[in-house]
């Protein structure tokens, strides 16, 4: 009945793990081989994330290793950034991705393009962590997702798993990247014990050294009649949905991005090239994002490979409401997913 | 224009002083029913709050969903500064705006009803709790740290253009004073001489951070030298000291002469949202014996100012425009899901 | 032979005028009629505005309405959010789009949300103007476009003109309108005398009040073969190819969006239902942009109308180099604009 | 590691300075001819850069394209701060680096090539004048204001990290102590006592707003009190004061003692940028007798430390490796096109 979570006590015998413990996983087992890493961010000591994404590191790594800040993001991540430089491998939370709006020149213009601007002589190789998404009435500024705003900008990888194997095998892959990495957590996957989660928020997790390879999709469930192309949390509703649907003898292939840079883009048309439909859910906004692009991907590539209008669901170009009802009507919640499916299915 | 804090009477000094004898007795009521007030509102806001995060908690449920940041202890903050405002006046506040919206005199109905997520809320159920908009009282807040200063510069910007004697009160926490808004807000509105009173709330906390371990000195008083503007660091939680910093801020600010910067060392007396179990806060076990209604109450009858009857009649006034509050709410309408996309342009 | 604009001495008889002296005009007729128009920024005073976007106001409406601000972008554009909030009609200058990273917050959490948040009963009129893009070796932090990023963030206009006359009307309904609309003007098409300009950036411009309404596309040049969706300087870029390639049997239309938000899908989809063949070219980066959005918008409506793959010409995800060879070889020039034309052309 | 100034030698004083007679002459003599190579080098890129920009004025042409910031006048602030440094030090500069990449040591082939644009430059012809980054020096800059300062503090905690006596110095003008990152940085560095100097490089103007108009003190070296630490301003572009001051600051960040802020009243004595008519800048005519190189030169030669034969060879030293740099820029191929996209990740 809190927020604040506790930290497992003693090493699971069960590897079914929650995402953000998965998450918590690689980062303990990367700063155990490398002592150049440290976790820097506000509320990531004592309290342990708000999103428990360094639950009991404190305790195993001591102050000098996870570092509560000041509410100074601009500052904090700009000194990852230094520290990087110097080669560190600094892990920098941003408590929510919606707080961008205060550092992203630190992000964009430096952490991102440094190493371009030296012609290459000078890496950055930071992990860059933050909580997006909706669902649970925070409003307008605590419920985005903003991938899109990161991914448009180039220079930095972004990853954004959806359960925990993904999420331990994409923080080591982070880690140990030369080059910056946005990764994104979405609250409704991390398992917390207080807020409503997919039941795939817990699930098996390989033990030891796991990596995910940066900038490679997966099939989250092979399908022949329509591929859903998306990330997060909104795999678990696609997934929901193409289980209610091939009872209908709709069989839906669900793609999940895991990386939005590097886009697998040979994940997407493979799969549009065997089913013909499309439809692409992204909790992020609708126009110039993360849809788009993946749209574009298939028609720059053969636009007759498409049987039917694409379809798109997103959140329409509005901010984040905060009363429920308002929410839950522009969220891409699975009715609206079914229903996009149905309709290029039909079409 | 409201005046929502009966305002010093017949003083014989400046400050709302009876003399040596301290307050009048008239404001002193005042900061009390408004702490009071305010305390009563945010325990039923507390109340409906957990009343349906269950089974478990659940923070997404319930007819109150989402993050609930409550500013229980805090009351001293707001009561002494808004006694200063009328609704033509801006406040604008945080993540914690509760006690600055009671104190400055915010329609409780609407409020709530926003709060609640209602059709007749503020924000029409858009905002939420920590987006308070109401034009009739310019009160406004911000969930993003510091970010609520420079638009209070510009209120008080249109302010003086008009040549009202108009001010606003920018809020913010001890924690967001180590943010660049902060620094810009004070360097702007000191070098334009706008009429801007800026609040620092020092809980000694930002969520789980100390505020030692985060800021470089022990009062953000310390900074309104770099900006050339008075500040001043009220110690104790203590309602009047508030009341006459405030009073000579905002006298500063309406006579065109400029900003001021107000710290108050005050106490968050919960969680910093509701479901924080604070095990990181050591001196959680003392903090509900330095509540400052009960001590200010003690100090009020002690000096003879308010005896059993009228705190039972303020209380009980309290609770009455509270639970008047919160069934308006409960009985508005939800807004329609087909409306979810309205109001992106004006 | 000096970046300092000199301000025109009276009222031009000719009414032929740079962009920048038609976007000045709007701006002082707005003023005269409307008080509460002011104009903040860095060196709008004095100076007139680094890329010549105020000219001659300091001398006409006095440092009360034309003010020069410290570099404080986060303050001085919250300061114009809080004026309009309180009824004025700011207009407020963030000198590059690319300083973006050090004020969005109060730009796309604060402008752009505080109308929805209040339900509609709050309104922010205000104008963010910022100049864009490259083309003269000013680096990876002065270069960019970045229009994809405001119009995915939702509740801002964005409009993006490109010649005189555009600049002029869309300046005057930006300060007209109740919402806030973000200006972004291209240094090569404002016909400053110290930068090389397209021959259109000085064209007839309508004397008295002239409104562009927002949300409106134009075709700026007809034509029945290929449809080249674009905006800012490289409509010129691509008029110029047009009109090249019209001597060879191709006719290119070329469409200025002119508003990204709200983007004028129906003049997308009207052109490329009449030509079947769809390039898109867009100063800003390629991916999760601008580009990928037009392309959705035609198939998500009905991708058997595209004849032929469609072409994007982008940044391809790349920071703007400093070199020249660099910087053009990874800008949309008309080179890589008429190969992209002729490539839909032959698919 | 290179030592890239004299160093006081048997100095009696550990300030550098002998005796009461002033600095150590060979320190002067370093302090000199610093600042001679960095104005021979500005006005070699003056020459370069607009010996091509006709007809007219195009900023997008020539063999050195692109906005150009030098920093001509304000060569005592670079000389008397990188005297104390080596080149495990790092300096992070500003839109105008130029005096401290050559204060700090930077190799002036690879410098001058990046300014070129060409393959052999620092970055490839990627970054350009305002991004000079060079992992041998540990140097960087950013066209963003003060958006430098954060990033030196990493550097600075990877050094105390590794427990070296390395410092990070980070230098903006006094435009950018009006930046949020300004705020953040100092109060983030003084609170974990990093090794940090911070410089403020106040030339009166940020490109046309003059430091009156837009700072609400006189002096930023006020500001340090905001964070606990020292702050020290330095009048009259003298680079002695610099150095002396600088020797404090330096020696504290390599005790661990934490950061220092030093403000000096310098002087811009070109445009902001090439191209800058300047018809902002009431003071413009009476610039030239300001240039601070003069007049330091008459003062070395009044105390016997320099003749005109040490002059001329300083710089004939100082034109022969600048335009040695030049030749090298000129002489270096141009980036291949088709490598446009590289460089984006590692
Ligand atoms: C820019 C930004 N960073 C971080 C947060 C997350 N956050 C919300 S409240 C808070 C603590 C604020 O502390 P303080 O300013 O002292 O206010 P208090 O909560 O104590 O009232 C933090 C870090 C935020 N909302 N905005
Ligand atoms: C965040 C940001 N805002 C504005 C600018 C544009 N700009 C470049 S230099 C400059 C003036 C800087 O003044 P100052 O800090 O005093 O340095 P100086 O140029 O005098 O050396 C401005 C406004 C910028 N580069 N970054
Ligand atoms: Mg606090
Ligand atoms: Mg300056």
């Amino acid at each position: 009945m809190t927020i604040t979570d506790t930290p497992t006590a003693s090493t699971p015998t069960n590897r079914r793990l929650t995402t953000s413990k998965a998450m918590v996983e690689a980062i303990a087992q990367e700063m155990d081989r490398d002592p150049s890493v440290v976790y820097l961010g506000e509320d990531v000591g004592a309290y342990g994330g708000i999103f428990s994404s360094t639950t009991g590191l404190l305790d195993r790594f001591g102050p000098t290793r996870i570092i509560d800040t000041p509410i100074s993001e601009t500052a904090f991540i700009g000194l990852g950034i230094g520290a990087a430089v110097e080669g560190m491998r600094p892990i920098v939370e941003l408590m929510f991705a919606d707080f961008m709006g205060v550092c992203l020149d630190q992000i964009y213009n430096h952490m991102a393009k440094i190493h371009f601007e030296s012609g290459g002589n000078v890496a950055v190789p930071m992990v860059l962590t933050c909580a997006v998404g909706g669902g649970y009435s925070d409003g307008a500024q605590h419920s985005q997702c903003l991938w899109g705003t990161f991914a448009h900008l180039p220079g930095m990888k972004v990853v954004v798993p959806s359960n925990p194997a993904d999420a331990k095998g994409l923080m080591t892959a982070a880690i140990r990247d030369d080059s910056p990495v946005v990764y994104m957590f979405h609250k409704g996957v991390m398992g917390l014990p207080w807020m409503a989660k997919n039941a795939r928020s817990i699930g098996d997790v390989p033990d030891g050294e796991h990596v995910v390879p940066i900038g490679r999709a997966a099939v989250a469930r092979a399908g022949t009649d329509v591929t859903i192309v998306t990330v997060s949390l909104s795999v678990h509703h696609a997934l929901d949905v193409a289980e209610k649907l091939s009872g209908e003898g709709i069989d839906a292939e669900v793609i999940d991005l895991r990386s939005l840079v590097p886009l697998d883009r040979e994940a997407i048309l493979a799969s549009v090239a065997k089913t013909g439909r499309l439809v692409v859910v992204d909790e992020d906004y609708l126009s110039f994002g993360m849809s788009g692009e993946v749209v574009a991907t298939v028609v720059e590539h053969d636009p007759t490979v498409l049987k039917a209008p694409v379809q798109r669901v997103a959140v329409p170009d509005v901010p984040i409401p905060y009363a429920h009802v308002l929410e839950y009507a522009v969220l891409p919640r699975p009715e609206r997913i079914e229903a996009a499916v149905r309709r290029v299915v039909a079409g | 224009m409201t005046t929502h804090a009966p305002s010093p009477t017949s003083s014989t000094s400046s400050t709302g002083r009876a003399g040596s004898a301290g307050l009048d007795p008239a404001v002193r009521i005042g900061l009390y029913e408004t702490m009071v007030l305010s305390r009563t509102y945010e325990e039923a806001i507390l109340r409906e709050y957990h009343a349906d995060k269950g089974p478990g908690f659940d923070i997404g449920k319930g007819l109150v969903p989402g993050e609930m940041h409550l500013s229980a202890g805090q009351e001293p903050v707001a009561a002494g500064v808004c006694a200063h405002l009328t609704t033509d006046d801006a406040v604008t506040a945080t993540h914690r705006p509760h006690h600055f919206a009671v104190a400055h005199g915010m329609d409780l109905h609407r409020m709530t009803a926003e709060i609640f997520g209602r059709e007749t809320g503020l924000g029409r159920g858009r905002g939420g709790h920590m987006h308070l908009f109401d034009p009739a009282t310019h009160f406004s807040c911000s969930g993003i740290i510091a970010e609520g200063y420079p638009p209070a510069l510009g209120q008080a910007f249109a302010f003086s253009r008009r040549d009202t004697d108009q001010i606003a009160v920018a809020v913010t926490g001890e924690g967001a004073a180590n943010q660049g808004a902060f620094h810009e807000s004070l360097n702007l509105a000191a070098r334009w001489t706008l009429p801007v009173v800026f609040v620092v709330e020092d809980n000694d906390w930002a969520i789980s951070v100390p505020r030692d371990v985060a800021t470089a000195i022990p009062s953000n008083a310390d900074r309104a030298a770099a900006y050339g503007i008075p500040g001043e660091r009220i110690e104790d939680n203590d309602v009047e000291a508030v009341y006459d910093a405030a009073q000579r801020a905002v006298a500063r600010a309406r006579a065109g002469d400029g900003p001021s910067l107000i710290e108050v060392h005050t106490l968050r007396m919960w969680g910093h949202f509701e479901g924080d179990a604070q095990g990181y806060r050591p001196e959680l076990a003392e903090v509900p014996e330095h509540d400052p209604i009960p001590r200010y109450e003690r100090l009020l009858r002690d000096a003879g100012v308010l005896d059993e009857d009228a705190v039972s009649r303020i209380r009980a006034t309290a609770s009455e425009r509270v639970e008047d509050a919160i069934a308006f709410a409960k009985n508005s309408p939800l807004p329609d899901a087909a409306t979810a996309t309205s109001y992106v342009f004006a």
